[in-house]
């Protein structure tokens, strides 16, 4: 694994107010970050977690919107039960807490995401690589960024 | 011990007034020491009904087998009746279609335990009123304490009685101490997270992917199951660690806020894979962060199904 | 202010608090408190050695709190009289400006407010206005975002004399901005917070941008705005001149301003109507144009000076268009922005109208009012027989009544405006209202119900407000029940409960009770005295088991003719839906209990005689023998 | 002042339909449009603003074409900004529904399901925000007449939770979001593949 940890980041398509952030998510994440956008925090079945985490990322982040800012309603507040359970359910066997990590952003926030990723990233970097669920088994052509 | 008696009365008597179209319960098994699920329907079939604590299997798991306008009645413990009570939430029978004769459980004994201790092939055992057990074994007879044969999962019961039965056969028991499922948790959190995953890793690693978990669990009634989704491959289908990872930490995750910790997964295991303290991990949180225990009634929706603002959540920022 | 201060006529009070007015036109006493500076006029002479040798500091109002002052200051560089003054609020008791004073020794801490009674002929209240505080409005971060400032902010940022002086600065770093936005509407036109437009809010910005354009001309300044209002002679062409000198105009409320947290750039995003388009523009500075409100302690005065307040709170005229100027109490007129928001050109032609109004008290000996004023008959007065009552003295809303135990009530004819609440409630029938006596009323509804009154709508109409309304659903041609009678009164605190006991009794078929909605009333609470007695009237007919629809109780404005054809036109249906024999029998049932609550009617003065000659007149016309 | 309005026209059905009353209240600031995100991020033609004014014209051509019917979400972060208090998702909604009564469907992808594994459990019932869903009786091929989950074209707004909250994938959200295409880039992004398939 290279020094660099891999996250995934998986975005909520509205939780971007102004269009610069989401310019700069969409055309200049670090190569390390992978995007996986999708139409509300309430989507992201936790079989997309774990799929993440059994093939090596290091780190996960779910940026949505606030409480109440929901584009579906109640999409977010949804998607906090579940995935914050599912958190500490794989916190229960070997996966960090730390490592996965939701990022509420209010809709007056501007150039914030692109500070969390990077104090999530110094975050992960700290904790070491992941490789407690890592089970996939690497292929030998492709590699990341693949 | 209820009174076999009463019960096969009970059974005869909803057979045939009509109330019923067939009664769910347990008859003698091929082997010893393993009743096995019995599907009455004639009074006179209800002789073979038989009861005790090696009666294994979580008989909710056949409710959804029959179609909804099936009149069933069924033999019910605590577990069982919670099982069927978040059925009946889900829509898979219609509670109107039951007909629920519910005995208080004393526990169900790990046959496992028996010839651990026994050491060698048991013929039978009889339930003595002292909280022993007699067994026969091939060597002559040994009594065991009860306590110790206890499987796992009914230790640390907590509704050992049945709930919304239409009638209860023998004496209600005292309800179990919760402390006991959540100092279990405690216990196994406190480890390191190495430690952790190193039990889990160990426990998964045995798995040779049978599905027994799966057909024992009454609330796996999926017609298809995730890790026999195609597109996307949810999860690896093979032996690979990552697919019996996978599909332990997901089935376990299925059951958050439905499972009713009956232990029947663990029962049915061939490979003897200690999957209780996964679901009892999901069983625990949801008694502590949202109060909630599946099953006690047929009408609260578990925590995934309802939303609110005031979560405490760590994530809120 | 010094131009004024320098008139000998002229006495100019500052620091000094109204607090209690009592009299009436030409007679007021007015209780001023003096608050004191702790500083003597007569030996201060404006070193400033004080201000140096203070220790305090504290953020500057004057400045819009951008700019520090000391607790020993000058409020501005107008002030009047122009002396030191010492915040008491933020002094230490050093006392290091009793040293710096020294020989002088104008500094004394034992001084204390004064108060002092005045006898003033007439007043004119010139309070102005206050600004709506955007904190509320959390899109727009005012109070967060350090860059985004409010118009009162920037107008000291930009003066010359201002903390900078005049240097246009951004507070976050101090850099000169070049792309400056403006955001009109903030807080005005918005049901969330102040629903009326402040006037003169698009002109200001235009003067600011102007302004700012002029003084740096390389600055982009945009205007964000829903509709620019440039309703005055010569206000368009400066609007015109605004685009011209390049000031961009987009029409369009943003809905969110979002600043970057590293450099304090602010970006706006509005839709532009014009395009359709949602569009985020980035600014280094954001202008709030703030709402005009009225001043906080609004309602305080509103009691002091007993005017009333129209709703958003500003001080309501006597009429909106006829006499603009005056108060509803005689004696006190409004100048300016405390009557409603008002630019510089219309404060200034309002303060000297004011002051002809006043002056005309002031050179006269007699002041003239309308005849419509209540009288108090002593003899029939309960309170003159020793009994304990002055229920008139609390429903007259211009306490023109005085009451004593023991004496007959007294109306003080020059404060009585003749709304007639004190007809209406009181009691014992001892006092009438000139040119609207019970008399003259009970005749006219005896005339208005002479023939078929089963079938009629009487209708009680203010003479402001519903009367109004009938008048213009007749101009405007909105067709309604030939079957309502309208009887014009005051107001709806003059409709004595009497007068409805008495139209049901003469057998009327439905009545309604009309007057100002809650807050329009001419006579500052007579409405609540009317509604109150109306509420009351609405349950002893219920208990009555009156029929539904009967009586009807309804507040209509002049402008609602609509609602008044409405309104008659509801009655009317509901009138036919009760069958004609069942009218008929329950007007027989009423009409004894009715009756019963009338016994004394007769004793008023004048209203057997009166009703006799309506009856003979009534005679006449239709024939008919006997009325009721 | 009856006789100046008809009924017939669709400023007056829309003011009948609860949530639509305050139509006619709208000063047209554009602060809604802003505020929404639909159309700089999804479709540009999306314009609450403007749908208003194609409502409060009766033109019901233009409004029951217009795309911002079906793109609402009503999540009314709008409702608080308006100045006017106009309740403009109901507005919307009362716009829509017109459009459905008179025949229009959505051009947009909504939730599918899946009706040969769905086993009506109900949870996405549950779950959905906007009641889009519901159990219904019905004849699939192979399983019989059973009861299963159905999606209402009309109210779905294709946000995925019931996906979320289905154990068994039986409800998905075709094309735009599609699972397998995310989990496979997924995947090979982060250098693995499938060892069995």
């Amino acid at each position: 694994m290279s020094e660099t940890p891999k996250l995934v980041l998986f975005q909520c398509q509205w939780c971007l107010f102004a269009p610069a952030d989401q310019e700069w998510v969409d055309t200049q994440l670090p190569e390390n970050i992978h995007l996986a956008k999708v139409p509300c925090t309430g989507r992201i079945n936790p079989l997309y977690l774990l799929n993440a985490v059994q093939s090596g990322a290091d780190g996960v982040m779910v940026s949505g919107c606030l409480p109440e800012q929901c584009h579906f309603k109640t999409g977010n507040i949804a998607a906090r039960r579940q995935l914050e359970e599912f958190s500490d359910y794989l916190n229960h066997i070997g996966y960090e807490q730390d490592r996965i990590r939701f990022l509420w952003l209010d809709l007056q926030d501007r150039g914030v995401i692109q500070k969390e990723l990077a104090a999530f990233e110094a975050q992960i970097t700290a904790l070491g690589p992941a490789h407690n669920l890592a089970t996939r088994v690497a292929e030998t052509v492709g590699g990341a960024n693949a | 011990m209820p009174d076999i008696d009463a019960l096969k009365a009970e059974a005869k008597r909803i057979l045939s007034e009509g109330m019923v179209d067939m009664v769910i319960g347990f008859k003698a098994g091929d082997t010893p020491l393993h009743p096995q699920p019995a599907f009455f329907k004639t009074p006179d079939e209800v002789d073979q009904l038989v009861y005790n604590a090696l009666c294994q299997n979580n008989l909710a798991t056949y409710l959804t087998r029959f179609p909804k306008n099936q009149k069933i009645g069924m033999v019910v413990r605590g577990c069982e009746s919670r099982s069927v009570n978040a059925l009946v939430f889900e829509g898979q029978h219609p509670k109107d279609g039951l007909y629920l004769i519910g005995v208080p459980c004393e526990g169900i004994i790990d046959w496992r335990k028996i010839v651990e201790q026994t050491g060698e092939e048991v013929f039978s055992i009889f339930e003595q009123s002292n909280n022993t057990v007699l067994v026969e074994s091939k060597s002559g007879f040994f009594t065991l304490e009860k306590e110790t044969l206890l499987h796992e999962s009914c230790s640390r019961c907590i509704h050992p009685n049945p709930i919304s039965a239409n009638v209860v056969i023998g004496e209600l028991l005292p309800e179990g101490d919760p402390a006991l499922a959540r100092e279990k948790v405690a216990a196994f959190a406190s480890l390191s997270m190495e430690e952790r995953h190193a039990w889990f890793r160990q426990e998964a690693e045995r798995c040779i992917r049978c599905y027994a978990c799966r057909e024992a669990c009454p609330m796996c009634y999926c017609e298809e199951c995730f890790v026999d989704h195609i597109t996307p491959r949810w999860t690896e289908s093979g032996t690979t660690p990552a697919g019996m990872q996978g599909w332990h930490i997901v089935r376990a995750f299925h059951q958050t806020g439905r499972c009713t910790s009956c232990g029947a997964c663990e029962r049915a295991c061939p490979m003897d894979i200690k999957m209780t303290y996964l679901t009892e991990k999901l069983n625990e949180d949801m008694r502590r962060k949202y109060n909630f225990e599946v099953g006690l009634d047929a009408t609260t929706p578990p925590p995934f199904s309802t939303v609110t603002l005031d979560d405490k959540s760590r994530f809120v920022i | 202010m010094v131009d004024a201060a320098r008139q000998p006529l002229i006495e100019v009070k500052t620091f000094t608090e109204v607090e209690k007015v009592e009299g009436y036109v030409g007679n007021f006493v007015v209780t001023l408190r003096e608050k004191t500076k702790y500083v003597r006029a007569d030996r201060c002479n404006g070193c400033g050695a004080c201000t140096k040798a203070c220790p305090v500091e504290i953020p500057n109002y004057f400045e819009m709190n951008l700019a520090p002052r000391k607790a020993a200051y000058i409020p501005m560089s107008q002030a009047v009289p122009l002396i030191y003054n010492i915040d008491m609020d933020a002094c230490i008791h050093c006392y290091k400006c009793v040293e710096a004073c020294g020989a002088l020794e104008a500094i004394d801490f034992s001084m204390e407010d004064k108060l002092v009674e005045q006898e003033i002929g007439a007043i004119v209240v010139a309070t102005g206005f206050s600004h709506f505080d955007p904190t509320p409005m959390t899109e727009y971060g005012y109070g967060r975002f350090p860059n985004v400032i409010t118009a009162m902010e920037m107008e000291r940022l930009n003066n010359s004399a201002g903390p900078t002086n005049g240097a246009l600065i951004r507070p976050s770093d101090g850099k000169s901005p070049k792309q400056i936005a403006i955001i009109n509407c903030v807080g005005s036109r918005d049901k969330r917070y102040n629903p009326s437009c402040s006037n003169f809010c698009c002109m200001y910005a235009i003067k600011n941008a102007l302004l700012l354009k002029q003084m740096h001309p390389d600055t982009e300044i945009s205007i964000y705005y829903i509709d620019i209002r440039t309703p005055s002679k010569g206000y368009e062409e400066f609007y015109d001149r605004a685009r011209e000198s390049g000031i961009r105009f987009i029409q369009g409320r943003p809905s969110e301003i979002t600043e970057d947290p590293d450099t304090h750039q602010l970006f706006i995003s509005s839709e532009d109507i014009t395009l359709g388009k949602v569009i985020e523009r980035e600014y280094d500075m954001v202008m709030l144009n703030q709402a005009a409100i009225p001043q906080p302690d609004q309602n305080h005065m509103s009691s002091v000076l007993n005017v009333a307040q129209s709703p958003g709170g500003w001080f309501m005229e006597y009429h909106p268009k006829l006499r603009p100027i005056d108060s509803p109490t005689d004696g006190i007129f409004f100048a300016g922005a405390c009557q409603g928001p008002k630019d510089i050109p219309a404060s200034v032609a309002q303060g000297s109208a004011a002051a002809s109004r006043a002056s005309r008290i002031l050179h006269s000996d007699s002041w003239q009012i309308e005849p419509t004023v209540a009288v108090v008959w002593p003899d029939r007065c309960v309170s003159a027989k020793g009994q304990a009552c002055g229920i008139c003295a609390r429903a007259c809303p211009y306490g023109a009544i005085d009451y004593t135990k023991g004496l007959a009530a007294e109306v003080i004819t020059a404060k009585c405006h003749g709304c007639g609440a004190c007809v209406g409630e009181c009691p014992h029938d001892s006092i009438t209202q000139l040119h609207y006596t019970d008399a003259q009323v009970l005749a006219q509804i005896r005339t208005l119900l002479a023939v078929e009154p089963e079938k009629k709508i009487l209708a009680f109409r203010c003479q402001w407000c519903s009367y109004g309304g009938a008048d213009l659903a007749g101009t405007s041609h909105f067709e309604y029940s030939a079957n309502e009678r309208g009887l014009r009164v005051m107001c709806s605190a003059r409709m004595d409960a009497d007068l409805i006991y008495e139209a049901y009794r003469l057998g009327a078929g439905a009545i309604l009770y009309s007057g100002c909605h809650p807050q329009d009333c001419h006579y500052i609470t007579g409405q609540v005295v009317g509604a109150k007695r109306a509420a009351r009237l609405e349950k002893i007919f219920e208990r009555m088991q009156m029929s539904p629809g009967r009586f009807r109780v309804e507040w209509i404005s002049a402008a609602e003719g609509d609602k008044y054809a409405r309104v008659i036109n509801e009655m009317q249906a509901s009138l036919d839906a009760i069958p004609e024999d069942v009218l008929k029998a329950e007007i027989e049932r009423l009409r004894p209990e009715m009756a019963k609550k009338l016994t004394k009617l007769d004793e008023i003065p004048g209203v057997a005689q009166a009703l006799v000659q309506v009856d003979f007149i009534v005679n006449e016309m239709v024939g008919k023998e006997k009325v009721a | 002042m009856s006789g100046f309005t008809d009924s017939n026209a669709l400023s007056e059905r829309v003011k009948a339909i609860p949530g639509g009353d305050m139509l006619m209240m709208c000063y047209s600031c554009g602060t809604c449009t802003s505020k929404c995100m639909i159309q700089t991020k999804l479709e540009s033609s999306y314009n609450p603003r403007r749908l208003i004014r194609e409502a409060v014209f009766n033109m019901d051509d233009a409004a029951f074409a217009d795309k911002t019917i079906w793109l609402c979400t009503a999540c009314d972060l709008c409702y608080p900004a308006c100045p006017q208090k106009i309740h403009i998702s109901g507005v919307i909604n009362a716009v829509k529904a017109l459009a459905v009564e008179s025949g229009k469907k959505t051009p947009y992808q909504v939730a599918k399901v899946d009706e040969l594994t769905c086993v009506a459990c109900g949870l996405c019932v549950k779950i959905c925000p906007y009641e889009a869903i519901s159990l219904v009786e019905k004849r699939v091929a192979f399983r019989g007449t059973i009861p299963v989950a159905s999606v209402d074209q009309g109210k779905c707004m294709a946000c995925g939770m019931c996906t979320a909250a289905c154990r068994s994938t039986s409800i998905r959200l075709a094309e735009d979001y599609n699972d397998a295409e995310l989990i496979d880039t997924l995947l090979s992004w982060l250098g693995t593949e499938r060892v069995s398939s």
